[in-house]
């Protein structure tokens, strides 16, 4: 399953062949396309014995689908497998799943917890590694009918922890740990393990405080010291540049750069991250709107799973495209979900200086609001019902519409007609494709999905439109019409259109403002045109906010 | 269109059906076939058939909007049952007979209810994940309370109470001089010698079925089914999804409810105690039958199912002991209703996520 | 592909405890099965009716009075002509029949059940007078119990009968159709 | 945040038993049944029924809610005692032997309701409980119409009449109470059966030592998450068809020991009950569908038998009629395990909300400052 690319001459021949020790990782030429669209292009690097590598890139750069070839995940091989050679020690590997890279000593901490909580840390950490004493029964039934020796593992788990140079109890179960313990028990459980040698960490220090986030760091430099290889994958440029002794910096599935960290700083980084020849992007030709304030948001705070919001106040100016960018995860997404009312929320929300309720989606919608979800397949969509009834479901349960009155109005039934003709005039308007409006949505392609999200929006004819990720996913014609369709409501309908998404490109090609979102904070707002570096340096942590 | 290909089409519409659906189809085929060859009249037991179809699809009915709302299977119908029986006992008391008395039967149970049916779902709403297995107790503990009720309520009318003591409720109450079969025999048609075509109780399923019908396309019942369709997609569109699972919950008891006021009528006694206990069983597994997902229900998988499995119920005693000279058909009846049940409930749920 | 060193000490180790635990697996199989058998043998209950009945063709006589008792039980008293039942478990008995009004000695014998049967007949008197084969098996016409409770499991239509608070099935649906209970 | 949670969980695991307490101490006097007596019937109860409740640990560890499915190994171990019934092995030899015939059937039986389940992942417990209706068909299909006709019977006194099955009742003549009296105990009037206790004691030891083993590790792991057991590497699928495996054995002997005190069985009847008393004791015993402790199961039987010897006759007392106590007392045991399995799924809520309760009120968030635990780990690294 491995593509060999033909005539490749081998890396280290290729750098200066003064190589003393053998690299212990070293990336060659990796290249990877799901289905045609390239997200790796010959990506290669190494990383020596005791090296701390910051990779760092924007969402789409490629650092995940690096990181799953390293690791051997199965979606890589299910998917056709991959370009290149990964080579550890010099020798070519071929990872089948994650645990033949276990097994080969790499260790990676994922971003989300794996961690059981009813178990101690101790428990954790020797998950299903556990020290086992055997007896009559294992001959008998079994080798898992061994009694655990928890003692033993309890002094394993302490040397391990303390391998971190922090402290943690053995015995504390993980439910009732901070979060920060809960992230150095994963990465104890990782090094714990004899042979481990590199240690993938990706965010690390998302969820930790800034104290809890130096002992992190301390406690990596510690690890490398002790001879163990790490790379480091995260947005806060300022962290990278503290521990890594290289930095490798990946857009658009390449490596644009390859350096070592002295003597860099993070407005450099933050560049080579987002920065693409001018040309490619040509942001919108400003527009004077009138100031007249459309929608304001005070203080929000959104308790949305890996997107949480924590404090967010913006406004929008009436008939503007409001742009909220911003890294995966830091929240941008929590924003539209909080204030449609999809997840717990709190702080304000005023329309046209009226109070939006939180919580209760009914009334922001009959507010005059609408929403395209960026989670289409989970929320967007009936995947099991037709077009029409798609598109005027929500006008139907908010505004009362396609109702007809049966048995002299004693009550109202579908009007399936009227959904009908409203369906076909928006697969003729948004050239959907389909059979009919009568085929189940889940047969469309993901853009035909998309248009259809737009036209159940639009159905409501609402006053202001959040859309989250409107072109996640779709190819590059329908990325252009969906946009065009939006820049076509605000242009001719007047609709103040609030557009949530990571790819600042298509931000700046169609907002008039950008607010970027860092760790749940509003990081500073920017005009499409602003420099480049700009937008790097506030995705990197180093906005406002601080 | 190449022969492998309708073949592969065939296979997988057979899958789509699922496996067991198409063997007891054909099971029950084989049954109306096998018959006459041992002495059994295919018109009376046709005959037979579509009165137990009548008495039961009400009931069988009565599941489908829960399994629209994604509240899962009703096996909570006893509550809606028990309502029903209040209505009848309560209408025997005041000793309203033929039309009336039925059509008082069923007024006077649609409070009760539309009562329990709110709490009921009120309750499921709590629970949700594990609705069914909770429905079945709650049905349980109501039926096993409402036994107490049924001994300590001032019921006087003495074709109802036990004759020595003079208070409590029989066990067994007949329903001969009030309703007994109001509903099969109204307009009931005799074809040929054995075979009565019961109009009336089927006219009423009609009624019924067209009611749901109409409901399931209101509104609310648009709501409803894409509640339990995507509920996510459902709040996003303002509709709160815990509200139409207590309706469909609510509209599913009363369905239950005026369900056995048929059943009673047609077999001609009411039943108290603890005979509602595992009532909801043959109906979940008819429902099933018809073709329904866990999720999943249409007034067609009503039907088809209803005739399928009351096809068996009357067939299997007749035909099947007659050819092993033994009586099978409560092993048979077993095996098929739950095995049903529980082949719905291991099959991946129809709703695409 | 770093082991590729010890794989095969490794191997080795391993192919070893495989086989100590398949043979150990048998062992217990073994055991579990001898043990089974064992309880059948040693612990299957025979009934012995034990009579003092003379021949009637003279070969032997019965005792005026003996006094019967089996591997040590509590004995019983038997006249002429009695008969009675002793349970015993397993296959070899000790019998003991002494003689009250001291007309014998004290008789001590062994008799073996077959595994097969439930039911024996030992005729004492032949036994005594030492006539083959004093031991045989008794056949009933039908079971020495009762059976009036000898119908079908009562198997109810729609709802499966359950217990009621104390063991006594609740009443559950007849199987009737409605014609048929038309006319209970 | 968390504090008053952790309050009202303490308060709700207990409200069941509270409940309970309180009706049946209501009741004790009412019934005017002598205390000795009733003490003699709750002793002998633990000894017969305990064992049937300890079944439903495992599966409650494993995750799987409780086992209703656990009726399939009672059925295994009412065949186990109809062979040694029909071959009338006598006394405690005759139960060991009903034992292992019932046991590996037992755990073939187990062995695919553990595949059911596997397919009906979060509705285990409705589909146990389906299941075991499903296989009540089927055994009674071996034991009525296979028996005596393929299945060869060697005693007629167990067949019917017609030549094959198995009569209504069987008469356990043979085994009948002979493990209770295996070690007569008597203190002031009470009768222990001690041997039950014995099996019962080595039973929770076992438990105990099973909480210890890989084994039993991996399916608390998998209880509480299995994506994260399988990612580390854990079988899950078989973790939790082990556990219903064993669970159902210990269900096969557990029937066996319950009926040997009964006496005689009700061939067709005598399991469809038995999953029922094991869920209601288990949960009356203070047991959620995801946590089940020794303790639990005998305050439950204690709890739940000490009901349904007084209740009856409180009734009886009070309203003239036993029927309303027996009712009553049903009503009661349905409603408890309706009331457990709703106060689990509200307290599962409560717990993901405070959990999450950290992330929520924006602006005050976790984000200021560190925790003090943490500090400590600061001079840990320090040096």
């Amino acid at each position: 399953m491995l593509k060999r690319l033909p005539g490749r001459p081998l890396f280290f021949h290729k750098g200066s062949a003064m190589v003393k020790s053998q690299p212990l990782l070293c990336l060659d030429g990796i290249s990877k396309d799901f289905y045609g669209t390239v997200v790796l292009k010959d990506v290669s690097f190494t990383l020596e014995k005791g090296q701390i590598l910051g990779l760092v890139g924007e969402n789409g750069a490629g650092k995940t689908t690096l990181m799953r070839i390293l690791f051997g995940m199965p979606v890589i091989a299910e998917t056709g497998g991959y370009g290149g050679r990964v080579m550890i020690d010099g020798e070519t590997v071929g990872f089948s799943n994650p645990f033949d890279a276990l097994d080969a000593g790499i260790g990676m901490v994922h971003q989300e917890f794996s961690l059981i909580p009813g178990f101690t840390t101790t428990e954790n950490i020797m998950l299903n590694r556990e020290i086992k004493h055997p007896g009559i029964m294992v001959e008998l039934f079994g080798e898992r009918l061994s009694v655990l020796e928890r003692a033993t593992m309890r002094t394993r788990t302490e040397k391990a922890v303390q391998r971190l140079g922090v402290r943690i109890d053995p015995d504390m179960l993980v439910s009732e740990m901070p979060v920060g313990h809960k992230q150095f028990t994963e990465i104890a459980r990782e090094i714990d393990r004899e042979n481990v040698r590199l240690l993938v960490l990706d965010e690390p220090t998302a969820v930790l405080t800034e104290t809890e986030a130096d002992i992190l760091l301390a406690a990596l430099k510690k690890l490398a010291a002790d001879g163990i290889s790490i790379i480091f994958i995260s947005h806060r440029l300022h962290e990278v540049l503290q521990i890594c002794d290289k930095i490798v910096t990946l857009r658009d599935g390449t490596v644009v750069k390859d350096v070592p960290a002295a003597g860099h700083t993070v407005r450099d980084v933050a560049s080579w991250m987002v920065g693409r020849d001018m040309g490619a992007a040509r942001a919108v030709q400003r527009r004077t709107l009138e100031a007249k304030e459309a929608f304001r948001v005070d203080h929000l705070w959104v308790d949305m799973p890996g997107e949480t919001v924590k404090d967010v106040s913006f406004s929008v100016r009436d008939g503007e495209i409001f742009g909220i960018g911003g890294l995966a995860g830091q929240g941008k997404l929590g924003i539209p979900n909080g204030i449609m009312g999809l997840f717990p929320s709190g702080g304000h929300a005023l329309l046209h200086g009226k109070e939006l309720p939180m919580g209760d989606p009914k009334s922001v919608l009959d507010a005059g609001m609408a929403f395209v979800s960026e989670d289409r397949r989970g929320v967007g969509l009936l995947l099991d019902e037709s077009l029409d009834w798609n598109i005027a479901f929500t006008a139907m349960q908010v505004k009362g519409q396609f109702l007809k009155p049966v048995l002299g109005g004693l009550f109202r039934l579908r009007d399936e007609k009227a959904m009908r003709e409203l369906a076909e005039d928006y697969i003729g308007k948004l050239e959907i494709k389909c059979t009919s409006c009568k085929q189940p949505a889940k047969e469309l392609s993901g853009g035909n999905q998309q248009k259809l999200c737009l036209s159940k929006a639009f159905a409501l004819t609402p006053k202001l439109l959040f859309v989250s990720e409107p072109t996640r996913g779709i190819d590059v014609g329908a990325k252009k019409l969906v946009l065009d369709t939006l820049r076509h409501y605000n242009r001719d309908f007047g609709t103040t259109i609030v557009m949530v998404s990571s790819e600042l490109e298509e931000l700046r090609s169609i907002c008039d403002r950008i607010a970027i979102v860092d760790e749940g904070r509003i990081a500073g707002i920017l005009e499409p045109d602003a420099d480049l570096a700009d937008f790097g340096l506030l995705m990197s942590g180093q906005g406002g906010s601080r | 269109m190449t022969d492998a290909g309708i073949k592969g089409r065939l296979v997988s519409a057979v899958r789509d059906f699922g496996w067991p659906r198409v063997i007891i189809f054909i099971f029950v085929v084989l049954l109306f076939l096998a018959a006459p060859f041992v002495g059994v009249s295919v018109s009376a037991s046709l005959s037979d058939v579509l009165n137990r179809f009548g008495q039961n699809a009400v009931m069988v009915l009565a599941l489908v909007p829960m399994m629209q709302a994604g509240a899962g299977l009703n096996f909570g119908l006893p509550v809606g049952i028990i309502a029903g029986l209040l209505g009848a006992t309560l209408a025997v008391q005041f000793g309203l007979t033929g039309w009336v008395g039925f059509l008082a039967a069923i007024v006077l149970c649609l409070p009760f209810a539309i009562g329990f049916g709110w709490l009921y779902g009120r309750l499921l709403n709590k629970v949700k994940g594990e609705e069914m297995t909770i429905a079945m107790y709650v049905g349980f503990a109501g039926v096993t309370f409402m036994s107490i009720m049924w001994i300590i309520l001032p019921y006087t009318s003495p074709n109802m109470v036990w004759g020595y003591a003079g208070t409590g409720l029989r066990t067994t109450i007949t329903l001969d001089g009030y309703w007994t079969r109001i509903l099969n025999d109204f307009l009931a048609v005799r074809i040929g010698q054995f075979f009565i075509f019961p109009t009336g109780v089927l006219l009423f399923f009609g009624l019924a079925a067209l009611g749901m019908r109409l409901f399931m396309r209101s509104r609310t019942g648009t709501a409803i089914t894409a509640v339990g369709s995507n509920p996510d997609f459902a709040r996003a569109g303002g509709v709160s999804a815990d509200r139409m699972r207590t309706i469909s919950v609510v509209v599913s008891t009363v369905y239950g409810a005026i369900g056995i006021l048929v059943y009673q009528q047609s077999f001609g006694f009411i039943q108290l105690y603890n005979a509602p206990l595992y009532m909801a069983m043959p109906a979940v597994a008819a429902i099933l039958l018809g073709g329904a997902s866990v999720n999943k229900a249409s007034l067609v998988n009503v039907m088809v199912g209803t005739f399928l499995f009351q096809s068996i119920l009357t067939m299997t005693p007749s035909v099947i002991n007659s050819i092993l000279q033994t009586d099978m058909s409560e092993v048979i009846r077993i095996l098929v209703s739950n095995g049903m049940i529980i082949y719905a409930l291991t099959r991946k749920s129809k709703v695409t996520k | 592909m770093k082991v590729p060193t010890q794989k095969p000490k490794a191997a080795q180790m391993q192919a070893q405890t495989k086989t100590r635990r398949i043979l150990l697996r048998l062992a217990l199989l073994v055991v579990y099965v001898a043990l089974a058998v064992a309880l059948f043998i040693f612990n299957r209950g025979h009934t012995v009716l034990v009579d003092n009945k003379g021949d009637p063709a003279g070969t032997f006589q019965a005792f005026e009075l003996m006094k019967v008792s089996i591997d040590g039980g509590k004995g019983m008293e038997f006249f002429k002509g009695d008969r009675d039942k002793f349970t015993v478990v397993g296959q070899r008995h000790r019998i003991r029949i002494e003689f009250p009004d001291g007309s014998k000695p004290a008789f001590e014998g062994r008799f073996i059940v077959p595994l097969g049967g439930d039911l024996f007949l030992l005729s004492v008197p032949k036994m005594v007078a030492g006539l083959e084969p004093f031991i045989e098996p008794f056949v009933v016409a039908r079971s020495p119990l009762p059976s009036e409770e000898d119908a079908l499991p009562l198997v109810p239509d729609v709802p499966e009968p359950i217990l009621g608070p104390d063991g006594k099935p609740i009443l559950a649906l007849p199987t009737a159709t409605p014609a048929d209970t038309a006319g209970k | 945040m968390k504090k008053p949670i952790l309050l009202r969980t303490i308060f709700a695991d207990n409200l069941v038993v509270v409940i309970f307490l309180v009706i049946t101490a209501a009741a004790v006097p009412v019934s005017g049944l002598p205390l000795l007596s009733i003490a003699q019937e709750i002793v002998t109860r633990i000894g017969r029924n305990a064992f049937l409740v300890f079944s439903l640990i495992l599966p409650i560890m494993a995750g799987m809610g409780i086992n209703f499915g656990m009726v399939l190994g009672a059925m295994a171990g009412q065949i186990g005692l109809i062979f040694a019934v029909d071959w009338n092995i006598v006394g405690v030899p005759g139960l060991i032997f009903a034992s292992m015939i019932g046991v590996p059937i037992a755990a073939l039986l187990g062995w695919m309701a553990g595949e059911v389940l596997n397919r009906a992942r979060g509705r285990e417990m409705v589909t146990g409980f389906i299941l075991a209706f499903l296989m009540d068909g089927v055994y009674q299909f071996v034991v009525l119409y296979l028996m005596g006709f393929i299945i060869p019977l060697h005693s007629i006194t167990i067949k019917l009449s017609r030549g094959y099955g198995v009569r209504n009742t069987l008469n356990l003549d043979a085994v009948r109470q002979t493990l209770d009296r295996l070690i007569p105990l008597k203190i002031g009037g009470l009768t222990f059966p001690i041997a039950n206790y014995l099996v019962m004691a080595v039973l929770c030891i076992f438990i105990v030592w099973f909480r210890k083993t890989k084994l039993g590790q991996d399916m608390r792991a998998v209880g509480q998450n299995q994506v994260v057991s399988h990612a580390a590497g854990i079988p899950v699928e078989r973790t939790r068809i082990l556990a219903i495996v064993i669970s159902t054995i210990f269900a096969c002997i557990g029937q066996i020991i319950f009926l040997q005190n009964m006496g005689n069985m009700a061939t067709y009847n005598a399991h469809k009950q038995t999953g029922f008393f094991a869920a209601a004791a288990i949960l009356v015993g203070g047991a959620s569908i995801a946590k089940a402790t020794i303790p639990n199961v005998f305050v439950g039987v204690v709890l739940l038998h000490l009901m349904y010897i007084v209740v009856p006759r409180a009734g009886t007392n009070l309203f003239g009629s036993a029927m309303i106590g027996e009712f009553f007392r049903d009503a009661f045991s349905y409603g408890v395990i309706a009331l457990a399995l709703v106060l689990h799924a509200w307290r599962k809520r409560a717990n993901a909300d405070s959990a999450r309760s950290g992330l929520r009120g924006g602006a005050a968030g976790n984000r200021t400052e560190p925790p003090a635990t943490i500090a400590a780990a600061d001079a840990g690294a320090g040096k």
